[in-house]
């Protein structure tokens, strides 16, 4: 690839060094993990590895997802957005709020569902507002507008919940698309999307850029104010989007909704491999992170594991794993 | 003055990886003396008092106290022995006061070991007012300080270990003339009282002002120690470079042209007061100043990365508003910035990824970048400024100094400027390197390119530019042509017309 | 050239007589102050509106109802001031309690039940220390981690079963001090949360302005560079942070457990958010390196009496959530314009 | 810097105070849904089998479940079953898992395991499910922590041939076959505010410590409590309704809080919950405020007191009705989750062994004898119980 001249021996070395740092690196050791658990979650139980149950775990990790996606470029900032639950219950109950028949609103369902993305988006963008206009850390933002977001969906319900959607609004979250829940297409996308414009796109590579080193990247040219806001408010789209497909989902509207949702979030993309300090991550590692917490959640159940058991399990993985991380990277960052 | 050596060090090697930083070294300090280590960046200063200070410990070689030797593990090891640092970044506690911040970790104890507060508050003060300091409250926070009095409060934490050796490594590089002279003050007031002193400095006006004694260490080899009355300025650069300078400043003949770039009474308070300044096409105007001068402060408005509060940008002759870094490429300015740390690299990327990254869009289409295009853009690099790495997929951590430096210059050059502003472009960049890039600014500024170059190298100044501006204060005070300078010049434009006779040498750092 | 002649005497008696002058400022600026007066103003306006905001009873109930939040916030706000973060404390004092619990239905004596769980939180905490300090993990990734094993490991273990029929002499959060009259004033019965978060947080705080390792986690917290130039050990400080939170943890499990007569052997939902709001209510800020243990209980009974508050004015309580929220908006933006102010 | 924080700073106070304002301005909320409310008869002398006449006077609707898909013919063979409760880590939902082993045990070929989430989120209960429909179970036995959310997988599971009984909190009809009604909304409503009645007269007051105003079942019962207080009880006055979530200690402090606002002009305290009530009782022994013939924590006067009336299990009331606070709580409604649970696993045998369906008016469920069914598809366990100080004891769960 490179035009400057080596001798055999180098681009050998180089190879083999190459390909070292490639087994080395968290995703490719993630999805080793990955697959040793599949292969011995797929011991425990007969029905684990058939196409139903996987295309059903995909109905309920896509909201997860979805948000572990936006996390991803959050966290690799080197900040973090404890807000997401929260505004997917503020959402949803927007949601159901605007569409509700007998409510004051009574809007049409789609515009109810532009609405909903919408104060997702705002909240988002609010989030940060303050992070980067006035500089408070986004972990103490994000903590007071957990509260601030929850308390408004509570407040803004009067903690009824909304029920009785048209059926066609189920398509979303119940429904199938060539055979594949149709979130899953959704998902599918926003993977996609999110992970050409992490690893392929200008924004992605000054998203990086701003993890590693703030500074350098503003005298780079780098709009880094700009930036931190469009993913915060990124975040908070993505966090309603969740909160669209939970509905039509569950076919009802909760204040409740989505709450820990962040913490399953932060935990799928640093197991994924993303530094909490910021810097390094990808989203195929947050993809790898969240399907691997949901085939474990599966499978253990399957395996006749109860929940609580199963939250263990997690709980010592997620350890575990950035344990095993730190560990290779030492080992490789000396030798 | 006793003959007799507290600290000596001798034969002392220190290896880094990639670096050998001292081979050989070895100094010694006497009671009431103030030593100055000189050298220029790289030479090793900072390595050998890393090594008395206890941070490195050396590969060979000993350290001996009194005649003793003795091996620090540790700071705390070598501040129980006496030996006391002021690091060039302080290290203090912003949100702690004075008083603390003078004793964090050895504080006077009271009952049952507890910390004495008021003990604590009434030595801090003891200790200030043996210094002559009377402007510090003890109980004042960090925080709310100016840079010489938080300088202040480190000497006076340094002497809280009622320390015999005092190492300062350029003390005055941050601080006002006024704050300078205070600190000489207590320097000799240091030195009556029987302290041995090692200290560092860009500027020799400074050894010949307060220095007894001077060793000079040259690419991690000790050269010779003199006593500053026996030595000339002369002798002393010659003795730190080691050859003659000429063929480190290859300026070329240029083609100078129209104003690039002119600035019109530009303000951006505290340090930057109604500059006015023209660049024309194809010439290099060397800034000069101290820092702290307002040099960088003044390029990183014209940047835009602290935008102007008032006064005129104009590229070409057009008025601009530049209100950030990206607009100010747009217009054709590239910054490289002093510290390629913290400013100029994103350390912990791969080159590739730094050379592109202010130019990300000239090798992507439609906002994807294309990978070809990008390490075409690096090897392109790698081959021009002869950096010396395997590839562009290298992270720049693992690279040395001077070829770091040639990466953020080539990051910048990608973005093919037509004004380019170099703020310390050599700083910590070893002699083959420098000559390097001394001449890659000669070969841009022959392709029409505006260079304004800020440095605290005067040799670089007067070797490099067509025209020498000097800024003190935030304002700049003095021009001169290629002709018409000389360090002489230069420097007491630099300095205060009054006290800059005392030596007129200039910095060769 | 300015200090050639040393004037001793005078500028010495200046500059004291400004520390006194400025040191009240600083007090009167400070987050602590502030909350105080927050606390009173509530206390004032509520207490016009409904005079049995302000009975005894009532005050007494408000300072006890978050004892045991401040008595965690203690912990959290050294662990803060260090820089690091626990987010596991509310499942730990749910494991804490239900061990408490346990102890003290299975005929162990009552005093173990008390000690046990403390000496347990300083053991846990220990464990999170050494993988924060030694094994250099994030302390958030670490109690995230923690938290999930924490909350699953119990109700595993215990299925969900209550806690009932404690022994009369267990409910140590019931008891109360003695009435006094002194002087002619009588001083009502405290219930013993309330003395033991006050002593604990003067505790710690004497403590933290007092001891060595108290300024210690100052230094690692404000410059982690410079506390190593000054010979301080990082990794000592962070285990003996932690440790110490894990003690705080256990004391305000046990006041947890023993203040009714269930023990829910579940973690309680959102606890820990609580003792982090405090912590940072309470003006430590999520930087290193500031920050008081007396703050963290004003803003703990803060908290408290705005509950309480919200009860007595008549507004719907799901509002409290979104009070809070723009409580901590406000706290931090004022403490972030403050430092502006003073560092200009 | 400082215009553009201020500026930040009105605005958000703007938005939050716009919401704020218009809402706080609504009358309160009183945890009540708008569902139609049917309240009994008011007593007339002793009144205690009003519910059970009202339930038998109801017209009999038509059966409105759903039915599984091609499910297995396993009768009498044995069969595997998954409890879904709405959390685990409660004691009323320890007690219907008791309930359900020991139908188990003396059915001898039903396997019952309880799995559900650690919090009562809709999400996690789906996704536990989810997970059962997946491994395979002959039958699921859920209580419902959202009668709509819950209702697709459960369809789900009917499809794939899983038999769905659901007990303690219903989902749509639809979306299982029977439905285990622990005793009606409107009969528990009357025995609450009887009990209430009988403690504190009828020109008392009270106020209601809930678990959350989403909680359907809670939020039913209050409506009926409402509507049949209005139309029996019209001089008691009602102070206020208070959210609490499933937290001992967050009931607790509600209840002081209310104790403590209201002073002597509160005469009782509801609680709506299994958690809610011992806290209730725990914050008004502890402020000394129990009835006056109580043992310990008893007021100074009758004009104090303030009575403790809800739903609670047994053990958990027992110090207040029997123990160290005797006289505190007089009054305990609760039906026996125990039964209820149990009720469930014999329904569910019953309906695999193909011996109750459709159309069916009562089933045999073992201890309990004949169970009827009302409401098209759901099966009564019977009227409400109120335990108190002559029955508890006989009580352990």
């Amino acid at each position: 690839m490179t035009t400057t001249t080596h001798t055999t021996d180098d681009s050998q070395e180089q190879m083999s060094s190459r390909i070292r740092s490639f087994l080395l690196r968290q995703e490719v050791i993630l999805l080793i993990i990955s697959l040793l658990a599949v292969m011995f979650l797929a011991f425990g139980s007969d029905r684990f590895l058939t196409t139903d149950n996987l295309l059903n775990q995909g109905r309920l990790l896509t909201e997860i997802g979805l948000v572990a996606l936006s996390m991803t470029f959050i966290i690799i900032t080197g900040g973090i957005d404890l807000s997401v639950g929260s505004i997917l219950g503020l959402c949803a109950i927007i949601l159901g709020v605007m569409w509700d028949p007998n409510g004051a609103f009574a809007l049409p369902l789609e515009v109810a569902v532009v609405i909903c993305l919408l104060v997702g988006t705002l909240a988002g963008f609010v989030n940060g507002l303050i992070i980067v206009r006035l500089g408070v850390p986004p972990l103490i933002t994000t903590l007071a507008t957990l509260a601030l977001y929850r308390g408004l969906a509570e407040g803004i319900s009067q903690a009824r919940s909304v029920r009785g959607y048209p059926e066609e609004f189920y398509v979303l979250g119940q429904g199938e698309f060539l055979g594949v829940p149709t979130q899953l297409w959704v998902l599918l996308i926003f993977c996609i999307l999110t992970a050409v414009i992490l690893s392929r796109t200008i924004f992605g590579r000054a998203i990086y850029a701003i993890g590693n080193n703030e500074l350098g990247a503003r005298f780079s040219g780098v709009p880094v104010g700009r930036y931190k806001i469009m993913i915060y408010t990124f975040s908070g789209f993505m966090a309603a989007m969740a909160a669209w497909i939970f509905v039509s989902r569950v076919s009802t509207t909760r204040s409740d909704m989505g709450s820990g949702l962040e913490l399953d979030a932060i935990a799928a993309v640093v197991l994924g491999g993303t530094s909490i300090f910021g810097g390094s991550g990808s989203i195929i590692g947050t993809i790898i992170g969240f399907i691997l917490i949901q085939l474990l959640k599966n499978g253990l159940a399957l395996s006749g594991v109860t929940t609580d058991g199963t939250i263990v399990v997690i709980g010592t993985v997620l350890i575990l794993a950035i344990l095993i991380n730190n560990f290779i990277q030492r080992r490789s960052g000396n030798g | 003055m006793q003959e007799k050596p507290i600290l000596e060090l001798e034969h002392i090697s220190k290896r880094f990886p990639g670096v050998q930083a001292l081979t050989d070294a070895r100094m010694d300090v006497r009671a009431g003396e103030v030593h100055a280590l000189l050298g220029e960046n790289g030479a090793g200063k900072s390595t050998l008092i890393k090594i008395i200070s206890g941070v490195h410990k050396p590969d060979t070689g000993d350290l001996r106290m009194d005649g003793q030797r003795v091996v620090f593990n540790n700071p705390r090891e070598a501040q129980a022995k006496g030996v006391a640092t002021i690091y060039q970044e302080l290290s203090l506690y912003p949100e702690l006061t004075v008083a603390e911040n003078i004793f964090m970790g050895h504080a006077p104890r009271g009952l049952l070991g507890s910390v004495d507060w008021r003990a604590m508050r009434r030595r801090a003060e003891e200790i200030l007012l043996s210094l002559n300091i009377t402007d510090l409250g003890v109980d004042d926070k960090i925080g709310t300080l100016t840079v010489g009095k938080r300088q202040r409060v480190e000497i006076a934490k340094a002497l809280s270990f009622n320390a015999r050796i005092l190492i300062m490594d350029e003390p005055t590089a941050a601080l006002t003339e006024a704050d300078v002279q205070r600190l000489f003050g207590i320097v000799r007031l240091l030195r009556e009282r029987g302290v041995g002193i090692v200290y560092i400095s860009h500027r020799l006006e400074e050894v010949f002002t307060l220095a007894d004694r001077v060793t000079v260490l040259r690419d991690g080899h000790y050269v010779d120690t003199k006593a500053v009355r026996e030595v000339t300025s002369e002798q002393l650069i010659s003795m730190m470079v080691g050859r003659t300078i000429d063929n480190l400043f290859p300026k070329l003949p240029a083609q100078i042209g129209e104003p690039v770039l002119e600035v019109r009474n530009l303000w951006r308070k505290p340090l930057c007061k109604g500059v006015n300044l023209t660049l024309r096409a194809g010439e290099i105007v060397g800034l000069a100043g101290l820092v702290g001068s307002g040099r960088s402060e003044f390029a990183q408005t014209v940047f835009g990365f602290t935008p102007a509060q008032s006064g005129d940008i104009l590229i070409n002759g057009k008025r601009l508003d530049i209100r950030n870094p990206g607009e100010a490429m747009r217009h054709g300015i590239a910054y490289v910035p002093e510290d390629r740390g913290t400013q100029g690299l994103i350390r912990q990327m791969r080159l590739r990824e730094n050379v592109s990254l202010a130019v990300l869009r000239s090798v992507s289409h439609s906002g994807f970048i294309d990978n070809r295009a990008e390490h075409e853009l690096a090897d392109k690099s790698i081959g021009s400024l002869q950096i010396r790495a395997f590839s562009g997929e290298q992270v720049v951590n693992k690279l040395s100094g001077g070829n770091q430096q040639k990466v953020v210059v080539a990051k910048w050059l990608a973005a093919k400027p037509k004004i380019l502003i170099m703020d310390e472009p050599t700083r910590g960049v070893d002699v083959g390197a420098k000559a390097e890039i001394h001449r890659l600014i000669s070969e841009l500024a022959q392709q029409g390119i505006g260079v304004l170059m800020i440095s605290s190298e005067l040799p670089e100044v007067l070797g490099m530019s067509d025209r020498i501006v000097v800024m003190r204060e935030g304002e700049i005070v003095a021009e001169f042509s290629r002709e018409e300078a000389s360090q002489e010049k230069v420097v007491a434009a630099m300095m205060r017309d009054a006290h800059s006779a005392v030596s007129a040498q200039g910095a060769a750092t | 050239m300015t200090t050639a002649a040393p004037t001793l005497g005078q500028p010495t008696r200046l500059s004291r007589s400004r520390g006194l002058a400025s040191r009240f400022l600083v007090f009167a600026t400070s987050q602590e102050f502030v909350l105080l007066l927050v606390v009173v103003l509530l206390f004032a306006v509520v207490g016009n509106t409904n005079p049995r905001y302000l009975a005894e009873r009532n005050v007494l109930n408000i300072f006890n109802g978050n004892a045991y939040i401040a008595v965690a916030a203690v912990g959290m706000t050294m662990v803060i001031i260090s820089r690091n973060i626990d987010i596991s404390v509310g499942s730990l004092i749910g494991v804490l309690g239900t061990v408490s619990g346990s102890l003290a239905i299975n005929g162990y004596p009552i005093w173990s039940s008390w000690l046990v769980p403390i000496l347990l939180g300083g053991v846990v905490g220990a464990v999170i220390g050494f993988m924060v300090a030694y094994l250099r993990i994030p302390s958030i990734v670490v109690t995230l981690g923690l938290l999930s094993i924490l909350k699953g490991g119990l109700i595993t273990v215990t299925n969900g079963a209550w806690i009932t029929d404690m022994p009369d002499t267990y409910f140590l959060a019931q008891m109360r001090t003695p009435e006094i009259s002194l002087l002619g004033i009588n001083i009502p019965a405290i219930p013993s949360p309330i003395v033991i978060m006050i002593v604990l947080t003067l505790l710690a705080a004497l403590w933290m302005r007092y001891s060595p390792t108290g300024r210690a986690i100052y230094a690692v917290g404000g410059n982690a560079e410079a506390a190593r130039l000054s010979g301080i050990s990082e990794k000592r400080i962070i285990m003996t942070v932690f440790i110490i939170n894990g003690l705080c943890v256990g004391i305000a499990a046990v006041l947890w457990a023993t203040q009714l007569s269930i023990i829910q052997s579940t973690v309680p939902a959102g606890l820990e958010l609580q003792v982090i709001t405090s912590a940072v209510v309470g003006g430590v800020s999520i930087m290193g390196g500031v920050g008081t243990t007396i703050g963290a209980m004003l803003a703990a009974i803060l908290l408290s009496a705005i509950n309480s508050a919200l009860v007595f004015i008549n507004v719907s309580p799901y509002w409290f959530r979104a009070v809070v929220g723009v409580l901590i908006l406000i706290t931090v933006l004022t403490d972030l314009l403050r430092r502006r102010r003073t560092q200009a | 810097m400082k215009a553009k924080v201020l500026a930040l700073f009105v605005l958000c106070a703007l938005v939050v105070m716009s919401v704020a304002f218009p809402v706080a301005a609504q009358d309160r909320w009183d945890g009540a849904d708008d569902l139609d409310v049917n309240p009994l008869e008011c007593p007339v002398a002793e009144g205690e089998t009003a519910a059970e006449e009202a339930a038998a006077e109801m017209d009999m609707p038509e059966y409105d479940g759903g039915q599984p898909t091609d499910a297995p013919d396993l009768a009498g063979q044995d069969i595997v079953v998954v409890d879904v409760p709405k959390l685990v880590g409660i004691g009323y939902f320890a007690a219907t898992t008791l309930g359900q082993q020991q139908a188990a045990e003396e059915l001898g070929n039903v396997t019952v395991t309880t799995d559900a989430p650690t919090e009562a989120n809709i999400d996690d209960q789906i996704a536990v499910i989810d997970n059962y429909i997946t491994q395979g179970v002959n039958g699921i036995l859920f209580a419902a922590n959202d009668p709509v959310a819950i209702a697709p997988v459960l369809r789900r599971a009917l499809e794939a041939g899983i038999h769905v009984v659901g007990y303690d909190a219903n989902s749509e009809p639809d979306a299982r076959e029977w439905f285990v009604n622990q005793a009606e909304f409107n009969g528990i409503a009357k025995s609450m505010i009887d009990s209430m009645v009988a403690e504190i007269g009828e020109d008392g007051s009270f106020a209601i410590v809930t678990s959350t105003f989403t909680t359907p079942n809670q939020a039913r019962w209050i409506a009926e409590m409402q509507a049949y207080q209005e139309k029996c009880f019209p001089e008691m006055t009602w102070l206020e309704t208070v959210e609490a979530q499933e937290d001992n200690v967050l009931s607790f402090t509600q209840a002081t809080t209310l104790i403590n606002k209201y002073g002597p002009d509160m005469d009782g305290i509801f609680g709506m919950t299994s958690v809610a009530t011992p806290a209730a009782a725990d914050a008004v022994s502890q402020a000394g405020l129990c009835a006056v013939d109580a043992v310990d924590g008893a007021a100074s006067s009758e004009d104090d007191a303030v009575a403790v009336v809800g739903l609670a299990t047994p053990n958990a009331m027992k110090p207040y009705v029997t123990g160290d606070f005797a006289g505190c709580v007089k009054s305990v409604v609760l039906w026996n989750p125990i039964d209820l649970g149990y009720a469930a696993v014999y329904v569910l045998r019953a309906i695999v062994d193909g011996e109750f369906g459709p159309g069916d008016t009562s089933v045999e469920a073992g201890r309990l004898g004949t169970l009827q069914v009302v409401n098209g598809s759901e099966i009564l366990l019977g009227p409400p119980f109120v335990y108190t100080a002559e029955n508890i004891d006989g009580f352990d769960f």
